[in-house]
């Protein structure tokens, strides 16, 4: 038996298409559109202005906070203006947009293919430098790197877990990576070992990535302290809740980070970035994403620069089929609908979905037949069905008593609910109002 | 009309004591002026239940009660019914605690040969539409139902146990134990009534 | 950018379970105690059921049309669970204007007065035969034979149940043992061919359904296998205290409608509870209810009310049993 | 004449001494709680909607028997009568206010706000809201899902299927607040009833600059300040490309409405002017016009089980 | 096994409110949520043994003494009201936080005829006072079941959307009546 | 208000049990035919006027520490009285109602119009709202009766309108009671509304 979390879970179809397709580099764009707030936490603050010439790498805004993170060029040329663009939502955004010209590179950056192995630096140089280059987590939440890595004082970690699971349907960007770039994500982990100064690093990988899990375990034997962990094939394993409890069998309390049972959790493309951040010293400013779905021509994973406009990278992989109705940034399962493709790639992009009518419009939504599957799937142990219920009745008492910010928003709930019951947006509803009430508190 | 009286102690006192006053007066009126009726009413009732189980008499069977005590809170009463001092039936008020919700209370009337004459519910707990039916179903007159009626039947001859369980009686459809308890009630009445027969007869002969 | 996107929160795809699905396949589930049924009663069995059934349609999408003045729902399979679950309570002989007041108990005042599918507090089937087992004591109690196919409808022969027999005949003073000799054997009662209600005859066809719906996930373990226990450990206990008063496991748990009730109809999702840990207690409830009532009890039969009273449970259970929270210690 | 005589006695010993006990246990285990509080609840409507802020009625008069100055505090069911009834209650002088009613300040509908996405979600517009900017270009505007609606208790409310945007039913409005309360967009306002219902707001909240906002909708105030300048009384002021009139400064002297080049100011009520206004979109009058247009299959259908649910 | 009878039979079988029709007015007034019936059933509980242990003593010792039964209406209501009342000043005073839970419910019990009915059907069983106290303690307990069981499908029902017409009285009074139909299945225990 | 409306508003506006939900245990214990009903709710309007007129006429020289006690004892008076009246002259009646009759002296009705309406208002039209509301009781119960009699024994006042046997047993009893007072009231609120 492979190893699991217990509570919860759902099987949903895997369709990664794009798993054989090696990583494409994507050419670079005519203009980059560069949001200043492409993390989790306060937007960075643009320190250049119209009219100023940056290369690749060139620090363009800055953290303006302990939770942020720098933003780097990922184009040379000049910076055309700076203005409030649409993003993902729809919401007009500010933004620094680049008028591509050449490719010229600041000289700081190593860009040979050489592995580097031998860790040079100090602790605390490591995550200042990972601080330097804006790193965020790649594993969708893009909360910035550093924060995390420097642990609250008292705590103790003793073990890295690196999230590998890519659980979420259709998305192979990171299994390509392993593929691809195994050895230096293994420095990369050895770096965040050295960082939070644990001996012990484990890598969560879900079955139906075997090659994967081959290669790794292989490759692993050459470096101290990292373990690979297949895992059974579940969704929504990458959950960082749910990957801890899979592979060492601790479960975060409620409202408690990680930390609270001595891990740190880290997606294994950030990993990649910390080595290219530590031994190259690349900023975040390129990544790699998947673009998938049933109707497009050539589902595959590309490099793209940060600020590619999503119709460029759609264009690469065969066009937009005639049959999207449904343009998704991330996975089907916790991807972003977009409102347009006219907005650039970030940090967060893991991947690009387009999904059809069929495929993804909502259903007629019944009453509850309170059949108890949303219970049964929510990896939380919540009971999805009241919450929506009580969010929809705006019982916030009893929400809050009932564990609604536990909710990692998952949408296992929606996917299982055979009354197609919208029970995620209403918890996501309730969740805010609850925060807000928590807040008011403080 | 004068203002609220304050809620002093003695406003409170007097007002209360002149209302129970009042109504004491009242009530014992009351109780005084319907104590007449009330025992007429209920007298009537239980010569009324005895008119109905035995054959016409002109004695007062009320005076002539006498009283069997079966255990230690319930008592058996027997009416002799008389035509001009000849005995001509005996009403006697039984009861059983078999019933499907405890006591079913009946006046049953025996012939003096212990034939059943007629019977009465006074008293039940059953069910309605279940067993309350008893009160009609045991003398129904239609001859296809014949087995259901005790009416002329001897519990000394016929077997007064409901058919399910071997007896000669049909019970109540869907209302066994009702019946069962029926049957008991009147085998209990007929037991003592037999049982002081003589010494009745002797008594009043 | 032309065509107009779809925006929508996630999670953006279903997996394709539907309200049909699960209720077609418990019709699926009930279709070879159906078909026994109708083997072994006949005609009188294929008229209640089709009456049943038309009768639970009828009302439901009347209701709703004319009364509710809602889009009716009639196809999403649920009036057919309820009718045939009604009709699966029902002796086979049962004249055809009480079954159709049964359905309108069962749709008009167990569902369609909470608004239909979803909300309501009580299993609507039993709503209805319960109403009818108070109302029509005598029709709803006299079971025809079990006598394989035949075209009599309302003048069968009549037989008592297996409980029924011990019911009558402990009450009558006999010995267990004797009575025992009278039932037919256990294998008969879990193939069929015992008087009852319809769907309560053979306990295999039953299990099939049962074996079915766990396969095809459709219901958990956990309430059947609770009420099943239940009983048996309860009645084993009693029977072991005495064993010429009280009939043991076996006995009570092919008798009756305890499978019918414990695969079929405990596992109503509207009215049993969310979490595993309710639906245990929910199903050791109903267990211990149903011994209760048969063996102290006034009916023979205990289960549609050890269900009825168990649903009157369910949103005190729900609320004190969560499931079990991430990282919540165990106990 | 014994029993009667046994009767009175006995009455009147018990009822004499649980008078005698319950004045003694009374004085004893006194607990003051103010009378006035009795009084007060008697006096509000007992709707408890909450439209005061507090949990119900009997809280809302322990609120108002508690508070030194009760001039803030509002009934919107009972409105100004109700409270001066509280005020003369508990002594303190109510000053009336003025009426008010619920307005909506997005005018718009589906023709002069073209879609740009199907929203595919739960109808709700604060889940809506929180998720994208809705499926026009106006990411300020009303998002048409019928939350206000929702909230409002006392049925003043409805989406007009053609328009797509909900309308207040003045005579059934109470001010009570909650639609404000509900919008996550906040397009209503409550504002005051104005003689004869006469009213005149900018029916707009987008604070895009003029050029964009203009794009994404016909009739959005555009920030141009014409008005501000053609307003004599100075009620109108521009801020974040977006004006906004004073209902206290402004005396409904219409200029305002004619000089908008978009005509996003409303005016509710009026007699039709007497001489044509030149070239004014017809946008201006009483209620948005808008021609019926197909809306995208699933969030119209929900929109309108909402709204029959509501009717 | 003669209380174990009384017991199960005034709380299962012959359930005050399901079947005897007793102090429905609470059962339908103050059962919305689950919290409130459980005050409530305290209170009742609490107030019914007093009261019957109260009238016990007031039937025996001064009505039958004195061979005025037919004051009994009257008198065991005064006793009753006038008991309320004091455990209501008494509470207020003495336990505040008790009050609340409880106190608030007490004005309500006056008036509920489960009280006087229980008071006056322990009179007419002619019950010892040790089983006139059990009685009493168990229909207290099966009112209180009745009671938060109706809560609970009550606190449910207002999770759902119920029709027009039957939102409100109607609906609880039905659910009452298949809660009662169910209880029915307790028949013939005792 | 004019003495006409003090009259009738008890019988259908504010109808004390479908509307006011007053007095709900008599009304779903008695009401097992329609003559009980009839009986209980005469009875009850006999002690709603009798105590509704005294109280107005004594309620000011009552102190409010002991206005309850003192209402109660007024009532109870009444109760007790008819309670002679009708084992005397209705016997059957009397022991079909049983516990209901004392039980009137705590039937909301009664005392929340005694509080409610006597005790603030002059005598004539604290009698007229006695008689109105137990009028509107007295309907409501014997509408109740004949429902639940005909659904459950085919008869109304005894009189035979179909066989029994197609008679609904459970309407006699105990959930019969709820349910078609339930379904009652859902037709009035219906009506109401259209
Ligand atoms: C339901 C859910 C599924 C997730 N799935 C993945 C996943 O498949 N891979 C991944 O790297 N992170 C996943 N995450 C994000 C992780 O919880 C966590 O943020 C991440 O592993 C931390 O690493 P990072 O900071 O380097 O991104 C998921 C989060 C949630 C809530
Ligand atoms: C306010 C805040 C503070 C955080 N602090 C820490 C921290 O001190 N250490 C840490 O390991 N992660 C920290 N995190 C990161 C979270 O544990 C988690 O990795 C991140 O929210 C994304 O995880 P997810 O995608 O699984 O939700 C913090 C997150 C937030 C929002
Ligand atoms: C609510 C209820 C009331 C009942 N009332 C009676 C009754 O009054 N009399 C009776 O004999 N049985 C009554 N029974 C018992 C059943 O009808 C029992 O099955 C029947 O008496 C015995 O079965 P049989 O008569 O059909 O053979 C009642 C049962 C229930 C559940
Ligand atoms: C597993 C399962 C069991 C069901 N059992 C019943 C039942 O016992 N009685 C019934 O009326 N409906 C039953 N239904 C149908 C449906 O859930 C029921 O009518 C709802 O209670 C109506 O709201 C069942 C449905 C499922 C999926
Ligand atoms: S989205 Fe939240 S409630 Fe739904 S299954 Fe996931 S964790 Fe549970
Ligand atoms: S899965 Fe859907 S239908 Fe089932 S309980 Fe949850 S919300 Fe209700
Ligand atoms: S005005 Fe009403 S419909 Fe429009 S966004 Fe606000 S709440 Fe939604
Ligand atoms: S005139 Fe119209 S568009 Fe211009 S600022 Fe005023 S309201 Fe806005
Ligand atoms: S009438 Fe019984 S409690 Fe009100």
């Amino acid at each position: 038996m492979l190893k699991t979390f217990s509570i919860g879970g759902i099987h949903p179809e895997g369709n990664k298409l794009s798993a054989k397709s090696a990583i494409q580099e994507l050419p670079i764009p005519k203009i980059a559109t560069i949001p200043i707030a492409q993390h989790i936490g306060a937007p960075a603050k643009a320190i250049v202005k119209k009219g100023d010439e940056v290369k690749v790498g060139q620090l363009i805004a800055k953290a303006s906070g302990f939770v942020s993170a720098n933003i780097h060029s990922s184009v040379s040329g000049t910076v055309f203006k700076i203005d409030d663009v649409m993003d993902a939502t729809g919401f007009r955004r500010t933004a620094i947009i680049i008028k591509v010209d050449g490719d010229e590179w600041l000289e700081t950056i190593d860009r040979s293919k050489d592995l580097v192995t031998e860790i040079t630096q100090t602790k605390e140089e490591i995550i200042k430098n990972i601080g330097e280059a804006g790193i965020v987590g790649l594993g969708g939440a893009t909360f910035p790197a550093h924060v995390k890595l420097s642990l609250p004082p008292g705590k103790v970690a003793d073990v890295l877990i690196i999230n590998a699971v890519e659980c979420e349907p259709y998305l192979t960007s990171d299994h390509r990576v392993m593929l691809e770039k195994a050895d230096e994500i293994m420095v990369g982990i050895q770096i965040l070992m050295k960082a939070i100064d644990v001996k012990r690093a484990i890598i969560g990988i879900e079955s139906n990535k075997p090659d994967a899990i081959a290669h790794m375990t292989q490759i692993s034997s050459k470096y101290p302290g990292i373990e690979i962990c297949p895992l059974k094939t579940q969704y929504p394993q990458g959950g960082e809740k749910q990957l801890i409890a899979a592979t060492i069998k601790r479960e975060i309390p409620s409202g408690a980070l990680p930390i609270e049972v001595g891990a740190v959790v880290q997606n294994v493309g950030s990993a990649f970035a910390v080595y290219e951040a530590i031994q190259k010293n690349k900023p975040l400013f390129e990544r790699v994403a998947t673009v998938t779905g049933k109707s497009l021509k050539n589902p595959s994973n590309w490099k793209f620069r940060v600020g590619t406009p999503v119709n460029d990278i759609i264009e690469a992989s065969g066009g937009l089929p005639e049959d999207t109705a449904k343009i998704i940034a991330g996975g089907p399962m916790m991807g972003k609908a977009l409102v347009s493709v006219d907005v650039p790639l970030t940090k967060g992009s893991s991947g690009l979905l387009l999904l059809a009518e069929e495929e993804t419009a909502r259903k007629d939504i019944k009453a509850c037949i309170r059949c108890g599957k949303c219970v049964s799937v929510c990896p939380m142990g919540l009971e999805p069905y009241l919450l929506m219920v009580l969010a929809e009745k705006k019982n916030y008492e009893r929400l809050e008593s009932d564990s609604v910010m536990d909710c990692i928003e998952c949408g296992s709930c929606s996917f299982t609910c055979p009354a197609n019951r919208p029970l995620l947006d209403y918890i996501r509803l309730g969740k805010g109002k609850v925060g807000q009430i928590l807040r008011a508190r403080k | 009309m004068a203002g609220k009286k304050e809620s002093t102690f003695i406003n409170m006192v007097l007002v209360l004591f002149i209302i129970t006053l009042i109504s004491g007066v009242a009530l014992g009126g009351f109780y005084e002026l319907t104590k007449e009726p009330i025992a007429a009413a209920k007298l009537a009732k239980k010569l009324n239940a005895i008119k109905e189980v035995v054959p016409e008499f002109n004695n007062n069977p009320s005076d002539e009660v006498y009283k069997v005590g079966i255990n230690a809170t319930d008592t058996l009463e027997f009416y002799p019914a008389k035509m001009d001092n000849k005995l001509v039936g005996t009403a006697v008020k039984t009861f059983t605690n078999k019933g499907f919700a405890g006591y079913i209370w009946v006046m049953v009337g025996f012939l003096p040969d212990g034939t059943i004459n007629n019977y009465s519910i006074l008293d039940h707990k059953e069910t309605p539409g279940l067993g309350s039916k008893m009160g009609a179903w045991f003398k129904q007159t239609d001859p296809a139902k014949e087995k259901s009626s005790v009416i002329n039947k001897n519990p000394g001859k016929t077997k007064f146990i409901v058919s399910k369980d071997g007896g000669d009686i049909d019970a109540i459809t869907a209302a066994t134990i009702s019946s069962r308890a029926f049957m008991d009630a009147i085998q209990t009445g007929y037991n003592e009534y037999i049982k002081n027969k003589t010494k009745e007869d002797i008594s009043h002969e | 950018m032309n065509t107009k996107v779809l925006v929508a929160p996630s999670p953006h795809i279903h997996s394709g379970d539907s309200i049909q699905k699960n209720m077609y396949g418990v019709v699926f589930a009930m279709l070879p105690a159906l078909l026994l049924s109708f083997y072994y009663f006949g005609l009188g069995s294929i008229i209640v059921t089709l009456t049943a059934v038309a009768s639970c349609y009828f009302f439901e999408f009347s209701i709703q049309k004319y009364l509710l003045k809602v889009e009716p729902t009639i196809n999403d399979g649920s009036a057919l669970i309820t009718g045939i679950l009604l009709a699966f309570n029902m002796p086979a002989n049962l004249p055809i204007w009480i079954i159709i007041i049964g359905a309108l108990v069962a749709i008009g005042i167990g569902k369609m007065t909470y608004g239909g599918l979803g909300n309501n507090l009580f299993n609507p089937a039993l709503v209805g035969r319960v109403f009818l087992l108070i109302s029509f004591p005598v029709q709803m109690t006299s079971w025809p034979k079990a006598l394989g196919f035949n075209t009599s409808y309302i003048d069968a022969e009549t037989a008592a149940t297996p409980l029924a027999i011990i019911k009558e005949g402990l009450n009558k003073g006999d010995s267990l043992t004797d009575l025992m000799a009278q039932l037919p054997s256990k294998m008969d009662m879990f193939l069929g061919s015992t008087g009852g209600s319809l769907g309560e005859v053979a306990g295999a066809a039953l299990v099939l359904g049962l074996i079915y719906m766990l396969v095809k996930k459709i219901i958990s373990w956990h309430i059947p296998v609770a009420i099943i226990a239940t009983v048996a450990i309860f009645s084993g206990i009693l029977n072991m205290a005495n064993p010429e008063a009280y009939a043991g496991p076996a006995f009570h748990i092919l008798s009756g409608g305890l499978l019918l009730g414990a695969i079929f109809m405990a596992t109503d999702y509207v009215t049993s509870p969310m979490s595993n840990k309710g639906k245990l207690i929910y199903g050791i409830g109903i267990g211990l209810l149903t011994v209760v009532i048969r063996v102290f009890g006034a009916y023979p039969e205990g289960v549609s009310f050890a269900i009825l009273i168990m649903n009157a449970f369910v949103p005190l259970i729900n609320i004190s049993s969560k499931p079990k929270r991430f990282g919540e210690k165990r106990k | 004449m014994d029993t009667i005589v046994i009767t009175i006695i006995a009455l009147c010993a018990i009822g004499v001494a649980s008078a005698i006990i319950l004045y003694f246990v009374a004085q004893k285990f006194k607990v003051y709680e103010d009378p006035r509080i009795d009084e007060v609840e008697e006096v509000l409507p007992a709707a408890n909607c909450g439209g005061c802020g507090y949990p119900g009625c009997r809280s809302f008069a322990e609120a108002l028997v508690k508070a030194d100055d009760i001039s803030s505090m509002n009934c919107p069911v009972g409105g100004a009568p109700v409270m001066a009834k509280v005020g003369s209650i508990l002594g303190h002088e109510i000053k009336a206010s003025d009426p008010t009613v619920a307005v909506v300040r997005c005018n718009g509908t589906c023709d002069n706000r073209p879609k740009t996405n199907t929203y595919d979600g739960a109808a709700s517009c604060t889940i809506a809201a929180s998720l994208y900017s809705g499926d026009t270009g106006c990411q300020y505007g009303c998002l048409g899902l019928g939350e206000c609606v929702d909230a409002c208790k006392f049925d003043a409310m409805y989406m007009d299927k053609e328009t797509g945007l909900p309308v207040v039913i003045e005579d059934k409005c109470v001010s009570c607040g909650a639609c404000v309360e509900a919008c996550p967009n906040n397009i209503l306002e409550l504002r005051k009833k104005g003689p004869k219902s006469r009213r005149i707001f900018v029916s707009c909240v987008n604070k895009d600059k003029g050029g964009i906002a203009r794009k994404a909708c016909s009739t959005a105030c555009i920030g141009c300040g014409k008005c501000v300048k053609e307003c004599p009384f100075g009620a109108i002021t521009l801020e974040n490309n977006l004006a906004y009139i004073d209902y206290n400064k402004c005396k409904l002297c219409r200029k305002c409405v004619i000089v908008c080049p978009t005509g996003a100011i409303q005016e509710l009520n009026f007699p039709p002017r007497k001489e044509k206004p030149v070239d004014k979109p017809a946008a201006a009058t009483a209620k948005p016009v808008a021609k019926p247009v197909a809306k995208t299959a699933v969030s119209s259908e929900n929109k309108e089980n909402e709204t029959t649910d509501n009717k | 096994m003669e209380y174990i009878l009384i017991v199960i039979s005034a709380i299962f079988v012959n359930n005050v409110v399901l079947a005897q029709f007793l102090g429905i007015c609470p059962f339908l007034g103050v059962s919305k949520k689950i919290s409130t019936a459980v005050g409530m059933s305290g209170a009742v509980t609490f107030v019914m043994i007093l009261a019957t242990i109260v009238t016990y003593l007031i039937q025996k010792y001064i009505l039958v003494a004195f061979g005025i039964e037919f004051m009994q209406t009257i008198t065991f209501i005064l006793v009753i009201a006038a008991l309320v009342q004091l455990v209501e000043i008494i509470l207020k005073k003495v336990s505040p936080a008790l009050f609340q839970a409880l106190g608030v419910f007490l004005p309500l019990i006056t008036t509920n005829c489960a009280i006087l009915g229980v008071a006056i059907m322990t009179i007419q069983k002619d019950y010892t006072l040790l089983k006139a106290v059990v009685f009493s303690g168990s229909t207290a307990i099966g009112f209180g079941l009745a009671l938060v069981l109706f809560a609970g499908l009550r606190e449910q029902l207002d999770l759902v959307e119920l029709p027009k017409g039957i939102k409100g009285t109607p609906a609880a009074l039905i659910t009452a009546g298949l809660l009662a139909m169910a209880f029915m299945g307790f028949s013939g225990i005792v | 208000m004019n003495n006409l409306q003090t009259f009738t508003k008890g019988l259908i506006k504010e109808n004390p049990i479908f509307v006011l939900l007053l007095g709900m245990c008599p009304t779903l214990g008695v009401t097992s035919s329609a003559i009980n009903g009839l009986g209980m709710g005469l009875a009850t309007c006999f002690v709603l006027i009798m105590s509704n007129m005294v109280i107005s006429m004594v309620s000011n020289q009552i102190p409010d520490k002991v206005k309850i006690p003192s209402f109660i004892v007024i009532i109870a008076t009444f109760v007790t009285v008819i309670s002679f009246l009708m084992e005397a002259y209705t016997p059957a009646l009397h022991a079909q109602l049983g516990v209901f009759i004392p039980l009137i002296v705590v039937n909301c009705i009664v005392l929340g119009r005694a509080e409610a309406f006597a005790s603030k208002n002059k005598v004539i039209p604290s009698i007229l709202d006695g008689a109105g509301m137990g009028l509107g009781f007295s309907i409501a119960l014997t509408l109740l009766g004949s429902v639940r009699e005909l659904l459950g024994s085919g008869k109304v006042f005894g009189i035979t309108l179909f066989n029994d046997t197609y008679g609904m047993l459970i309407f006699v009893l105990a959930p019969g009671a709820f349910i078609a007072l339930g379904y009652l009231i859902a037709i009035i609120n219906r009506i109401k509304k259209a």
